[in-house]
C-alpha cells in the first residue's frame, strides 16, 4: 500500500486489469498506431490498494460527497412524490428515482405511502454517469425487502464516506463498543448517512456523538477516548 | 388600568359608538353565546373570537379549535347546522365544490392538460380527457390531439366548465363534457366577488334584451350575445366546427349596447354587494331602461345608488 | 435640532399635546380600492399612513417557491419617496426595507392558517404613504386588517404598538421625533391569548425599564385591537346587510348550504 | 440547489429529545457552546468559534475628513459578508433573509447602540477623524451565526489599538506603534448578543445558542443584545411562533446572566493575549 496524489502514475499492469475508484486510464503518445502501453494515473489522493493477483486496483480516500455506484446501500430522503414513484435525495450530485413498485409486496394498487421527508434505506440499482441514479427497496430477484424500506423514528447522523465504510467493517471498534453499553439499531448508508435508533433519546444522542467523534474526518478518536466520551455524556444527561 | 385614563381624553375614538365592544373579548356571556346558535339569526364574528365549546359543537369552515374552544378564523356570519358551527367569510376567494359551474381562463397548456385560472386558491386543471372534441361525444382521443391541444384551447381563452373532482392536494379538476360548456365567444367577462353569485336552478340566463349571461360560481360572469334556440348544440342550426372557433360572430350595435349595459349594471350591483340573481338583473335592466339612463352614466355614484335603492325596495 | 423640543414637559404633555400613554388617532378604511385585490386596508396612526393590498391565496407565480404542505407568503414593501420630510428614494434592495418585509412575513406566517392552502401563494403588498414614527406598528396592523378583509383565515388579530422610555417615564405610540430620541420598543400581541408575535427594541434601555414598557405596550395592543375589531365588524355588517337586503326577494334561489 | 429540509425522523427525534431537555450535542437547553477566541498576529484580528460556527472579524482604521454635518465624530462602517462557503444555504447574488437579519443586527448591536465613543475618534474637528472599518467574514455556519458574528466584531473592536496622534496647532503627527504604544478604542460598553430558538410545541423549552438543526426546525428566534451592566441594546423577535410575555422576560433574564459570564471570559482572554504580546517602545 502506498499513498498517491492526483496525476501520479500507477504501476498497474495486468492482462485483465480492472480499475476501481480514483484511477483512470490515459492514452499516451501515438496510441492508435503502435502498441504503446496506455498508462494508469490516479485522480484522487489516497491509499493505493490492489487485489492479491494484481488485477483489481483502487484508491481509498475520504470524502463527503457521494457518487452513486450500483449495488451500494444508501439512505435517502423523499423530496418529491411523483405519479410513478419518488424522488430521493442522496446527497449526491443528482437526486435519485425510486419506483413505487420497487418495494416488497408493492403492486399497482398497493403502493407504499411515503411522505415527503421520510427516510428510506435502499440499494442503488442503476448508476450511470449520464442518467439519474435509480434505487430499489427490495431484492430484484426474490422481491423480498431484505431489510430495505422506510426507516421510521430513530435519527439520522451524517458522517464522512470513510466513516460509513469503517462502520461496515466488522473489525471496527465503534459498533461493538456501543452495543456493549446499550441496545441499538443501525442502518449504514454508503452515502455518508447513518440511521441509528435506540430505546432512549439519550442513547441515540450518545451514538450520534460517538459516530461524529470517531469520524476520521472529525476528531478521529480511538476506542478508549470514545468510550470515555460516551460515558461522560451519559452521566451528564442522566442528571 | 393606566391605559384607560388616556382614553377618556379621546372618548370619540373609543368605546362610545360601540358600547358592546368594551368587555366583549373578556367575558362573553352565555346568553349571547346561545343567541347566535339559534337558527336563522346571523351573528357577525371576527378572527380570534370565541364561539362555543368544542365539546358540544363541531368545528366547520372558518373556525379552529384551541383548548376545547371553537374560535372563528375569518370575519363573517356564524352559521349552524345541527352540531356543526361554521363561519362564512363575507369576502373570500372562490371555494370550489363538485358540480359547480365556473367560468375560467386558460393560463397554461401542459401535457394532456390545461391550467385554468378560476379565481380559486390554485389554478384548476382541465384534462384533455375531460373535454369534448369536435366530431362528437363518442370520438376517441388520439395522440394527434395531444399535439394540437392549442387548436382547442390556448392561453387566454375563456371557457365555461363544471367542477368534476378534486386532486389529493385540493386542486380542482374541470370538465366541459356537456353541450352547454366549452369555449366562450361573442361577449365580455365581468368579475365580481364570488359570494354574490348564489347557487341558482340555472346559471345560464337569457335576458329579453338579446343578452345571455353565464353566472360562474367563482364570481366570473360571461355576458354575451344571445344564441338563438335553433342554433344551440344538438339543434339543426348548430355548427359543430364553431365549438372551438376563435372568431366572434357578427354582433350588431344594439346588442353591443345591451351587453355593455348589462355589464355596467353588474358592476354597479357588485360594488354595492347586491347578490346577483336572474330576478335582480332583470329588475335592474328594466329600471335602467325606465330611467332612460345612458350606459356610461350607470357607473356614476348617484345613479348607482338610485338603482340599488330601487332594487332593494322592489325586493 | 430636534433635541431642543421637549419630549415630555413638566405638565406631563408630549410635543404633540398627548399625555404619556395616549395613543394617536387611528383611522381605518377597508373599502376596496379598485385594484382587484382580494383584500385591502388603509390605516393611519396619526400622521403615519400605510396602505396594504392582499392577493390570494392564488396560484404561485414561481413553482420553485411553493411548499407542498402550506401556502407561501410574499411581502413586498414600497416606501414612497415623499413619505418622510426629507425626500428619499429607497429601492427594493434597501436593507431596512428587506428587513421590514422579512419581519412581517415571519410575523404573519404562524398567524395565517397557511396549511389550508398547499402550493398556493399569498401576496401582501404594502405602500407606505406617510411616515411619522411607528412604521412597523402601522404595517403590522394594516396587514392584519387587509388579510381579514381578504377572508384569509387567521388564528387571531395581530396588533402592534410602539413604546419608548423618556428617562424613566414610558410613552406609547411614538412620533418620528420621539422615536429618534428615545429607546423604543415595538410589540405585537395576539389579543386572544395575550401572546407576543413580535418584539423589537433598539438602543440602550435598562432591563427593568424594558419590562415595564413591554408590558405596557402589550396592554395598549389590546386597545388597538378594540379599534381594529370595530372597523372589521362595521365593514362585515355593512356587507352582510347589503346582501340580505335583496337576497330574500330572489324567488328562484336554491337553498344555499356551504 | 438548496439542501432539502430535514427528514421526518430527524424532526421528530429532535422534538422528543428537547422535550426531555436533551440536546443533540449533549448540552443543557440554556447552555452555550464553548466560545473560542483566537487572536491573529495583528491587533484587531479575531477569529471566534462557537462549535463549528466560525467567524473572522478584522478592524482597521484610517484618517479621513469628516462629513460636514458631523465634524466632531469619527466614522464606523461595518462590512459583513456571508459567502456560499459558510453553508450551502447561502447563495451569492441577492442577499438571503438571514443575511439581511445578520447585517441589520450587527448594525444595531455595534453601531446604533453607540458602542464606540465616536467623539473620541475625532483628531482635528472638521479636518481629520478616524474611520474605523470592521470587516466580518462568516467562515462556517453550523447554527447561530449571528451571536458569533456579534461577538467576533466586538472583541475585534476591543482588541484593536490605534496609533497615538499628536495635534499641535493644525499639524497632526502620527506616532508609529514602535515609538509610542498604540491606544485602545474608547468604548461606552460591550453588548453581547444571545439568540434563543423556540419551538411550535410550547412544551419544548427555548434553547440558547441553537445549532443548525435546531435553528432549521425552530418556530422562530429571539435575539437579545445586552451588556454586563444589565442594559438591553437590542431585543429582536421578528415574528415566528407567538410567545407568552412572561417567557420573553424569562429569556431576557437568562441573557442577563449569560452576559456577565461571557464578559468575564472575553476580558480574561483579552488580558491573556495582551500579556503575551511584546510591545516594544523605543
Amino acid at each position: 500500500m502506498s499513498i498517491v496524489l492526483p496525476g501520479e502514475l500507477v504501476p498497474a499492469q495486468h492482462v485483465n486489469l480492472k480499475l476501481g475508484p480514483g484511477l483512470q486510464q490515459v492514452q499516451t503518445g501515438q496510441a492508435s498506431t503502435s502498441r504503446a502501453p496506455s498508462s494508469i494515473i490516479a485522480t484522487r489522493a489516497g491509499a493505493l490498494h490492489h487485489s492479491a493477483n494484481g488485477s483489481k486496483w483502487w484508491i481509498e480516500s475520504n470524502s463527503r460527497r457521494y457518487v452513486p455506484a450500483p449495488q451500494e446501500s444508501v439512505i435517502g430522503v423523499i423530496v418529491q412524490k411523483q405519479a410513478e414513484g419518488f424522488r430521493v435525495d442522496l446527497g449526491s450530485a443528482h437526486s435519485a428515482n425510486l419506483d413505487g413498485l420497487a418495494f416488497e409486496g408493492a403492486s399497482k394498487r398497493n403502493k407504499p405511502n411515503l411522505k415527503i421527508g421520510s427516510l428510506v434505506y435502499a440499494r442503488v440499482s442503476l448508476a450511470h454517469k449520464d442518467m439519474e441514479p435509480e434505487l430499489e427497496c427490495f431484492d430484484a430477484q426474490t422481491r423480498k425487502a431484505e431489510g430495505f424500506g422506510e426507516l421510521k423514528s430513530g435519527f439520522l447522523v451524517r458522517c464522512s464516506l470513510r466513516m460509513c465504510r469503517n462502520l461496515l467493517d466488522p473489525n471496527h471498534f465503534l459498533l461493538p463498543l456501543l452495543g456493549a453499553l446499550f441496545p441499538l439499531e443501525v442502518a449504514v448508508g454508503l452515502n455518508g448517512r447513518v440511521w441509528v435508533n435506540s430505546k432512549e433519546a439519550k442513547h441515540i444522542i450518545a451514538i450520534s456523538r460517538a459516530i461524529e467523534v470517531a469520524d476520521p474526518d472529525g476528531d478521529n478518536m480511538d476506542a478508549k477516548a470514545v468510550k470515555k466520551l460516551v460515558e461522560d455524556l451519559d452521566s451528564k444527561m442522566s442528571l | 388600568m393606566i391605559e384607560f385614563t388616556s382614553f377618556r381624553q379621546h372618548p370619540d375614538n373609543f368605546s362610545v359608538k360601540h358600547p358592546e365592544d368594551v368587555d366583549m373579548d373578556m367575558d362573553m356571556d352565555e346568553d349571547e353565546d346561545e343567541d347566535f346558535l339559534q337558527a336563522g339569526s346571523s351573528k357577525i364574528t371576527y378572527p380570534g373570537e370565541y364561539l362555543t365549546s368544542s365539546q358540544a359543537f363541531m368545528r366547520g369552515h372558518g373556525t379552529y379549535v384551541d383548548n376545547e374552544d371553537v374560535i372563528a378564523s375569518v370575519s363573517g356570519t356564524v352559521e349552524r347546522v345541527n352540531k356543526l358551527v361554521t363561519v362564512r367569510a363575507v369576502r373570500t376567494r372562490y371555494n370550489p365544490e363538485v358540480g359547480d359551474l365556473v367560468v375560467g381562463r386558460i393560463t397554461e397548456v401542459q401535457p394532456r392538460r390545461w391550467k385554468v385560472e378560476a379565481n380559486s386558491r390554485q389554478d384548476a386543471v382541465l384534462m384533455l380527457s375531460s373535454v369534448n372534441l369536435p366530431g362528437g361525444v363518442q370520438r376517441r382521443k388520439l395522440e394527434s390531439d395531444e399535439l394540437q391541444m392549442r387548436t382547442f384551447f390556448e392561453e387566454g381563452d375563456l371557457l365555461v366548465a363544471e367542477v368534476q373532482a378534486f386532486f389529493s392536494d385540493g386542486t380542482m379538476s374541470l370538465h366541459t363534457r356537456s353541450l352547454s360548456y366549452g369555449k366562450l365567444r361573442n361577449g365580455q367577462l365581468v368579475a365580481v366577488p364570488p359570494i354574490l353569485v348564489r347557487r341558482l336552478k340555472s346559471h345560464f340566463i337569457s335576458l329579453p334584451c338579446g343578452v345571455d349571461l353565464i353566472l360562474g360560481l367563482n364570481g366570473y360572469i360571461w355576458v354575451s350575445k344571445h344564441v338563438k334556440e335553433s342554433d344551440r348544440e344538438g339543434e339543426e342550426g348548430f355548427d359543430a366546427e364553431a365549438v372551438y372557433s376563435n372568431r366572434n360572430d357578427d354582433i350588431d350595435d344594439s346588442t353591443r349596447m345591451a351587453i355593455s349595459r348589462v355589464t355596467n349594471l353588474i358592476l354597479v350591483l357588485a360594488s354595492h354587494s347586491v347578490p346577483l340573481t336572474d330576478a335582480v338583473l332583470l329588475d335592474a335592466y328594466e329600471w335602467s331602461i325606465e330611467q332612460d339612463a345612458h350606459i356610461k352614466d350607470l357607473l356614476q355614484d348617484e345613479i348607482g345608488e338610485a338603482l340599488v335603492t330601487s332594487i332593494i325596495s322592489r325586493g | 435640532m430636534s433635541s431642543r423640543i421637549e419630549i415630555l414637559n413638566a405638565g406631563g404633555y408630549r410635543s404633540d399635546g398627548r399625555r404619556q400613554y395616549e395613543l394617536r388617532t387611528i383611522s381605518i378604511d377597508l373599502s376596496p380600492r379598485g385594484s382587484g385585490a382580494d383584500g385591502s386596508a388603509t390605516l393611519s396612526h396619526g400622521l403615519t399612513q400605510v396602505s396594504v393590498c392582499v392577493f390570494g391565496p392564488r396560484e404561485a407565480k414561481m413553482r420553485s417557491q411553493t411548499f407542498h404542505d402550506r401556502a407561501n407568503i410574499n411581502v413586498e414593501i414600497g416606501i414612497a419617496a415623499f413619505s418622510s420630510s426629507e425626500r428619499r428614494k429607497r429601492g427594493r434592495g434597501d436593507k431596512r426595507v428587506l428587513e421590514l418585509s422579512h419581519t412581517l412575513k415571519a410575523t404573519f406566517e404562524p398567524v395565517i392558517q397557511t396549511s389550508l392552502y398547499p402550493r398556493s401563494q399569498i401576496d401582501i403588498y404594502i405602500q407606505v404613504l406617510q411616515q411619522d414614527g411607528g412604521l412597523l406598528q402601522a404595517c403590522v396592523n394594516a396587514t392584519t386588517l387587509a388579510l381579514i378583509n381578504a377572508g384569509i383565515p387567521l388564528y387571531d388579530f395581530v396588533c402592534a404598538v410602539t413604546g419608548g422610555v423618556h428617562s424613566t417615564s414610558p410613552l406609547l405610540d411614538l412620533t418620528l421625533l420621539e422615536e429618534n430620541d428615545l429607546p423604543n420598543v415595538t410589540v405585537a400581541v395576539m389579543p386572544r391569548t395575550g401572546k407576543v408575535a413580535l418584539v423589537t427594541m433598539e438602543t440602550r434601555l435598562h432591563v427593568d425599564r424594558f419590562e415595564e414598557i413591554f408590558r405596557l405596550a402589550g396592554e395598549a395592543g389590546k386597545v388597538i385591537h378594540g379599534e381594529m375589531k370595530r372597523a372589521v365588524k362595521e365593514r362585515t355588517q355593512d356587507l352582510v346587510n347589503a346582501m340580505q337586503s335583496v337576497g330574500k326577494a330572489a324567488g328562484t334561489e336554491v337553498v344555499d348550504e356551504y | 440547489m438548496r439542501p432539502p429540509s430535514p427528514s421526518i425522523p430527524e424532526k421528530e427525534f429532535l422534538f422528543t429529545a428537547l422535550k426531555q431537555s436533551l440536546r443533540l450535542d449533549g448540552r443543557q437547553p440554556l447552555e452555550q457552546r464553548q466560545v473560542e477566541l483566537n487572536f491573529g498576529p495583528e491587533l484587531g484580528w479575531v477569529e471566534c468559534a462557537q462549535g463549528k460556527t466560525r467567524v473572522l472579524a478584522h478592524v482597521d482604521a484610517k484618517m479621513v475628513k469628516p462629513p460636514p454635518e458631523r465634524p466632531f465624530e469619527g466614522i464606523i462602517s461595518i462590512h459583513s459578508e456571508i459567502s456560499p462557503m459558510a453553508s450551502s444555504e447561502y447563495e451569492s447574488g441577492r442577499p438571503s433573509e438571514e443575511e439581511v437579519t445578520i447585517t441589520r443586527m450587527l448594525d444595531k448591536v455595534i453601531r446604533r447602540s453607540d458602542t464606540v465613543d465616536k467623539e473620541s475618534l475625532c483628531i482635528l474637528a472638521g479636518q481629520r477623524v478616524w474611520h474605523l472599518r470592521l470587516t466580518i467574514h462568516c467562515l462556517a455556519d453550523s447554527g447561530n451565526m449571528l451571536d458569533c458574528a456579534c461577538l467576533a466584531g466586538l472583541v475585534a473592536l476591543k482588541h484593536f489599538r490605534r496609533p497615538e496622534v499628536e495635534v499641535i496647532g493644525e499639524e497632526v503627527t502620527v506616532h508609529l506603534p514602535t515609538s509610542r504604544a498604540p491606544l485602545p478604542l474608547s468604548l461606552h460598553h460591550t453588548p453581547y448578543c444571545f439568540t434563543f430558538a423556540f419551538f411550535p410545541d410550547t412544551s419544548i423549552p427555548p434553547v440558547l445558542d441553537p445549532n443548525l438543526l435546531e435553528q432549521r426546525l425552530s418556530g422562530g428566534l429571539i435575539s437579545i443584545a445586552l451588556n454586563a451592566q444589565r442594559e438591553l441594546c437590542v431585543v429582536q423577535k421578528s415574528g415566528g411562533v407567538p410567545l407568552v410575555p412572561d417567557d420573553v422576560l424569562k429569556i431576557v433574564d437568562v441573557a442577563v446572566n449569560r452576559a456577565k459570564e461571557l464578559d468575564a471570559l472575553v476580558e480574561s482572554r483579552l488580558k491573556e493575549d495582551w500579556a503575551g504580546r511584546k510591545i516594544e517602545v523605543i
